[in-house]
């Protein structure tokens, strides 16, 4: 491998991995001040500059304290689930195109995890894997809390992971690609000069399915039932201490960055703006720094949200999930089938 | 073209339709709008087309309605046919059945249910259709869904009273019955096709007067086929014993069906293959005598009947006999001339029983009756001019229709059966005066409950008969004879196209001369005065005795002849309980002993087996799939073995 | 990655994975371990099918195999549901103890 | 057989032989639970499998399909019904235990004889060169399947509909205890 390999490995694979983990801990400082601003009390303050290491004064905590194992747990299992956890939701962002493509010695390198034909379909598959860290959590504890939070979790994820496909599929037709930089590249320019042509504009329905799914998803209010305190004590990880319990929130985070970001991506045109043509080294920090502006305001909305709405009771959330989103998902993608076929898209 | 000829039937289905399926629901005034009123538009729209058709050239009209079955070379249409002799149907069916239909609704009024008056009226409604289609038809098949149509009808309204045990197996009788004359109707069916490739009307008569020599033979035996339903169907002997039982249905029922058109049918259709029959001349002698032999015989049970309505069963059992004979000797314009009066002065007839039923709660025998004169004086009157006109006193309509019958026959030179028609004329002015002399002279011999009940009918009862013995009386007039100018025999003249001119037909006329015609009809008129005279004479003036002393002076004679000669009995020992015999040894030995041996030796063989094999099925799916992997290795070997 | 994989690596493993299928479809007692066997039988031959399909570059038997996954789906929605309301009844999926459909 | 050891080839038997073993805790052990994550370690290694055989949509399928909801579907089975590990216990008949085991041997022999004597070609040679260069492309494969493949897929989608329906009418509880 020569060194340009290596800056290539280093900027699609290692950084990202690494970042990702990292902003977990502004994330955990941005929420609890965000929710400290909606519900009018100032929030974490005392450790440094605006609280901004309490964050850190946590991490340290959660790697410091006692890591119990219940003794009737099934121990392997019960280590295991917070790993695929974190697998599941790191190795997500690997086919978000997270910026442009830049030219290193004569190579057209894009910058994105792999660039694999299926793209979207990796997505949905690593999705699929993350419901058995849940179940897995749930059930290893040997705790009726944790078991009903496992069971409800992993029902409520395969219930909207149908929506969510269904949604994402409207974007899948009309870029006639698994891939996200086709899709990426469907929505560079504009319509009439003025309207970016996002998808978000053609395929708002299937947006909203996506985006309302995306918080089923990662378990964040007002679909948090499956940690649903006043009925689950804390759900699937009630049982969980220390840093693997730190594991599972960091996994919550991550899993919110990747639907912010891939809403970014499939909606919002990622990296690109109208009328933006990036150029070189600075035209990838200037695409990055788009797409992360984007990626941003989608994680504001996250926490916006989950300090605003109340939880949704279960039944209410299955029948949302079947009865609303997914005819709506069906709608969308008749809608954008129908704007295929008649080649307006 | 103003109203198309399908809907002239169409329109009693549809008030069958209704009736049948909603009747039940609607009551009994809707039932009788709808169910008279589909046969008053019928009506209308009958006399729509035919005056048209008789003010012009009467040439035949025929519409299709398209194709209607189609199997190799093989094809019927579904046609419809106005020509003369379909007009001359259609003109009598539609009017009698109209004013039946009028009757009925005093009739039925009172001793039914809705469903069961509802019943009546689809069933009555579903019989002006079939017979409409039989007599409108354009082909054989199609005339057959019709004759099939009303013989359903027959038998549904004869058994309308089907909790009376002896009405349903009347019904049934008639049924079986005329299967037998159906039988022969479709073997002359399918001997017309294999003749001449085709059923349609003009296609066979055409081809039959052009081919007439080559194929006589054949021809012979296939008009006697349609004979044979013909006789089925009109009551002949020896088929004609299901028409006394028909009466346990309906007066009106009998009226309509059982006197003045089903009956008909088969007149009509000996009438209708005229160009067929008068190419057989041993057919037309076999006609002519089977109506002779029916003529004389019914008229003579019907002489010892004492119910009212079963001598007016034998009298048109032997008034069809008279059709037929006229037939026989080639007078078709005859025997259709009576079928018309017929149709007026029995139907008269049977709705004047109808009344007197009524009047004495359902009480049939003539016995017990009498007097009823003074009463029930519109349903006397009427019933009287009817039995004038059917014992043929002039000039009422039967003394013409059966005076051309009589001529018809002298003229053909057959004077045995000329005897025969005059002596049945005879002894039908005797029992018709009889009938009237018990039921309505003389005094009352009923119970003194029965006598305080009497009353006249209503309205829509009595209009109808003061109407038909109208036509009764005048109705004779449209077919004057010969001797009174040529072209006094309106009728004659009307009819002329349906009988067309045929080459090798025996058509050789020996006109009479007019002396041997006013000899004839003096004749006719004094047999009818003098059967009308003795009945008056033994029976009014002499109250009976006479009669009662010749009944004992031969009891057997008298025994046979009032038990109708027990031919049912003979039918049923010739008949029924061999076929009875037959049937049960096929049961008992062929299908017990034989087939369900088989079946059972079977059966128990593979039970047999089961009972080992079953213990493979041990319940435990590991097992199953078990075999099936060995299973799999057997059919791998098996293959390998064989070195693919 | 074409042309470096031998297709003897590919149906031995398809075999073998055959094999063991086979093995704890007819040896196992537990009606859900049968089922977990006939799955992963199913899933030997969609390999076996891949590794044709690859050697002749035909994408016909990843059709095949798109098939094969999805009437598993089928199967095993039906199949569990017969599960759940088998033990309902017999409180166990032990296919020894099941055994009424007999004689 | 000639041996040309490739990044690939290395990786495609690391992952077939995680498949085998997986595939044989799932077999023998006794914890139906353990049985069905067996399984799913097995299936997901064969999805790598896929991949490297030039079917990664086969294989995104594989996962999504197979471990992310056949499999958890019988998870969720195994939990709520809580069922029992299989107890020891011999066997009433031990003919099925030996029949089998016979059966399994005679027909691995079958299996081994039948691909020494098939001639399979060692390599991916021939053919698999004139593939389409972007070998993995969904495109071609999706065409394939709304053209030729129309109907069965069709025939696929009433299918699982028929399958939907039986599995609630089967699953659902007597309509007497619908109402707790």
């Amino acid at each position: 491998m020569t060194a340009v390999d290596w800056i290539v490995l280093v900027l699609r694979v290692v950084l990202p991995v690494l970042i990702l983990p990292a902003l977990v801990v502004p994330l955990t400082w941005l929420e609890r001040r965000g929710a400290a601003f909606i519900q009018d009390r100032p929030g974490p303050n005392r450790v440094g500059p605006f609280g901004l290491a309490q964050a850190i004064a946590d991490t340290v905590k959660m790697f410091t304290k006692e890591a119990v194992v219940p003794g009737s747990a099934d121990r392997f299992l019960f280590l295991l689930a917070p790993g695929i956890a974190m697998f599941a939701a790191l190795s997500t962002f690997a086919i978000v195109p997270y910026s442009s493509t830049i030219e290193i010695a004569g190579r057209q390198v894009p910058l994105i995890g792999a660039d694999i034909p299926i793209g979207i379909l990796y997505l949905f598959a690593i999705t699929s894997l993350s419901v058995y860290a849940i179940v897995l959590a749930g059930w290893s504890a040997n705790n009726k809390f944790s078991f009903m939070g496992g069971i409800r979790s992993s029902a409520q994820i395969i219930s909207y992971e149908l929506a969510m496909t269904t949604a994402a599929a409207g974007v899948i037709l009309a870029a006639s690609s698994f891939r996200l930089t086709d899709v990426v590249a469907l929505q560079q320019g504009t319509w009439l000069g003025v309207i970016p042509r996002w998808n978000v504009l053609p395929q708002f329905l299937g947006f909203v399915v996506f985006f309302v799914s995306a918080f089923a998803e990662t378990n964040r209010l007002p679909f948090d039932l499956p940690e649903a305190e006043a009925e689950l004590v804390a759900g699937y990880h009630t049982e969980y201490s220390a840093m693997r319990f730190g594991a599972f929130q960091m996994a919550e985070y991550v899993n919110v960055v990747v639907a912010s970001a891939l809403t970014t991506t499939l909606y919002f045109g990622g990296w690109s703006l109208p009328g933006y043509h990036p150029h070189g080294v600075v035209g990838a920090v200037l695409s990055l720094a788009i797409f992360s502006a984007k990626t941003f305001f989608f994680i504001c909305v996250f926490i916006w949200v989950r300090w605003t709405l109340p939880r949704f009771r279960y039944d209410q959330l299955m029948r949302l999930g079947w009865k609303a989103l997914l005819p709506l998902a069906l709608l969308n993608l008749l809608w954008i089938a129908a704007l295929v076929a008649w080649r307006i898209l | 073209m103003s109203i198309p000829l399908w809907l002239i039937p169409a329109l009693p289905l549809a008030g069958f339709a209704v009736c049948g399926l909603l009747g039940k629901r609607l009551g009994k005034s809707f039932v009788s709008a709808v169910g008279v009123g589909s046969v008053g538009l019928a009506t209308v729209a009958a006399y729509a087309r035919l005056i048209p058709f008789t003010a012009g050239n009467h040439e035949p009209v025929v519409e299709r309605l398209g194709s209607w079955i189609t199997a190799g070379s093989f094809s019927v249409e579904m046609a419809f046919r106005l020509d003369v002799l379909s007009a001359l149907m259609v003109s009598f069916v539609t009017f009698v059945a109209f004013w039946i239909h009028v009757y009925s609704i005093g009739y039925m009024h009172h001793d039914e249910t809705d469903a069961g008056y509802a019943r009546y009226f689809a069933y009555l409604n579903l019989f002006m259709f079939s017979m409409l289609t039989l007599v409108l038809a354009q082909n054989f098949v199609l005339m057959f869904v019709g004759w099939e149509g009303v013989g359903l009808c027959s038998y549904l309204l004869i058994g309308y009273y089907y909790e009376r045990e002896y009405a349903a197996a009347a019904g049934k009788k008639a049924f079986v019955v005329n299967r037998i004359g159906d039988f022969g109707f479709l073997l002359g069916m399918f001997g017309l096709f294999a003749l001449f490739g085709s059923l349609d009307f003009d296609r066979v008569f055409q081809a039959a007067a052009a081919d007439a020599l080559r194929i006589a033979p054949l021809l012979t035996v296939v008009c006697l086929c349609l004979f044979v339903g013909a006789v089925g169907k009109s009551a002949q002997v020896p088929l004609y014993v299901w028409l006394p039982d028909a009466m346990a249905g309906p007066t009106p029922v009998s009226a309509l069906i059982h006197a003045a058109t089903m009956v008909t049918a088969g007149v009509y259709m000996v009438t209708r293959c005229n160009v067929l029959f008068r190419l057989t001349p041993d057919v037309m002698l076999v006609v002519a005598w089977i109506g002779g032999i029916t003529a004389i015989f019914a008229a003579s049970i019907a002489l010892a009947q004492n119910d009212i309505k079963k001598v007016l069963a034998y009298s048109t059992v032997s008034q069809l006999g008279y059709m037929f004979l006229a037939c026989g000797v080639g007078a078709f314009v005859a025997g259709m001339f009576h079928v018309l009066t017929h149709a007026f002065f029995k139907a008269c007839l049977f709705l004047g029983s109808g009344s007197v039923i009524h009047a004495m709660g359902g009480e049939q025998d003539m016995r017990k009756m009498g007097g009823l004169k003074s009463k029930l004086p519109t349903t006397y009157w009427t019933f009287l001019v009817a039995t004038l006109a059917i014992a043929g006193i002039p000039p009422l309509a039967g003394f013409f229709s059966k005076d051309a019958i009589l001529t018809g026959v002298f003229e053909d030179q057959k004077y045995v059966l000329f005897a025969i028609g005059l002596f049945t004329a005879g002894l039908t002015a005797f029992y018709m005066f009889r009938l009237v002399s018990l039921t309505f002279q003389r005094s009352f011999r009923g119970t003194h409950e029965q006598e305080h009940h009497l009353h006249e009918s209503p309205p829509s009862m009595t209009a109808p008969l003061v109407i038909l013995a109208i036509l009764s009386a005048v109705g004779g007039f449209v077919g004057l004879p010969k001797l009174l100018g040529e072209n006094a025999n309106l009728f004659a003249r009307f009819l002329e196209p349906a009988f067309p001119q045929i080459a090798f037909a025996r058509g050789a006329e020996h006109p009479l001369s007019h002396a041997i015609e006013w000899l004839l009809i003096g004749i006719s008129i004094a047999v009818a005065s003098g059967g009308v005279l003795l009945a008056w004479l033994w029976y009014t003036k002499e109250e009976g005795r006479i009669p009662d002393r010749i009944a004992q002076a031969f009891p057997k004679t008298y025994a046979l002849v009032s038990d109708k000669f027990r031919v049912d009995e003979a039918y049923n020992f010739l008949i029924v309980r061999p076929f009875d015999w037959l049937s049960r040894m096929l049961w008992k030995v062929v299908d017990v002993l034989i087939i369900d041996g088989v079946l059972n030796a079977g059966a128990f063989l593979v039970e047999l087996a089961g009972d080992v094999l079953r213990f493979l099925q041990t319940g435990n799916v590991r097992n199953y799939a078990l075999t099936f992997f060995l299973g799999v290795i057997g059919l791998m070997l098996l293959v390998l073995g064989l070195g693919f | 990655m074409i042309g470096t994989i031998p297709l003897s690596d590919v149906l031995l493993t398809s075999g073998g994975l055959f094999l063991i299928g086979l093995a704890g479809a007819l040896l196992r007692r537990s009606a859900i371990s049968i089922f977990l066997s006939i799955e992963l039988m199913m899933n030997a031959a969609n390999l076996a099918l891949l590794g044709y399909s690859a050697l002749w570059g035909s994408y016909d038997g990843q059709i095949v195999v798109f098939f094969v996954i999805a009437i598993a789906a089928a199967e095993a929605s039906v199949g569990l549901a017969v599960f759940v309301a088998l033990f309902r009844h017999t409180e166990t999926i032990d296919v020894n103890e099941i055994h009424l459909l007999k004689w | 057989m000639e041996d040309s050891v490739t990044v690939e080839r290395l990786l495609f038997d690391a992952s077939a032989i995680v498949a085998l073993l997986f595939a044989a805790v799932m077999v023998l052990h006794r914890h139906p639970v353990k049985s069905v994550l067996a399984l799913v370690v097995s299936f997901f290694s064969l999805a790598i499998c896929y991949v490297l055989l030039t079917a990664p949509f086969i294989a995104a399928i594989q996962v999504i399909v197979y471990a992310g909801a056949i499999l958890v579907l019988f998870l969720f089975v195994l939990m709520l019904l809580n069922i029992p590990a299989e107890e020891h216990r011999r066997d009433t008949r031990p003919i099925q235990r030996f029949l089998s085991g016979a059966g399994i041997l005679v027909f691995g022999a079958m299996l081994v004889a039948l691909l020494r004597d098939a001639g399979v070609p060692e390599r991916f040679t021939g053919a698999a060169e004139q593939a389409p260069a972007k070998a993995g492309e969904v495109l071609p494969l999706a065409r394939l399947l709304f053209s030729e493949y129309l109907l069965p897929f069709e025939a696929l989608s009433v299918l699982l509909l028929a399958a939907l329906v039986g599995a609630f009418v089967l699953a659902r509880r007597e309509p007497r205890g619908a109402g707790s």
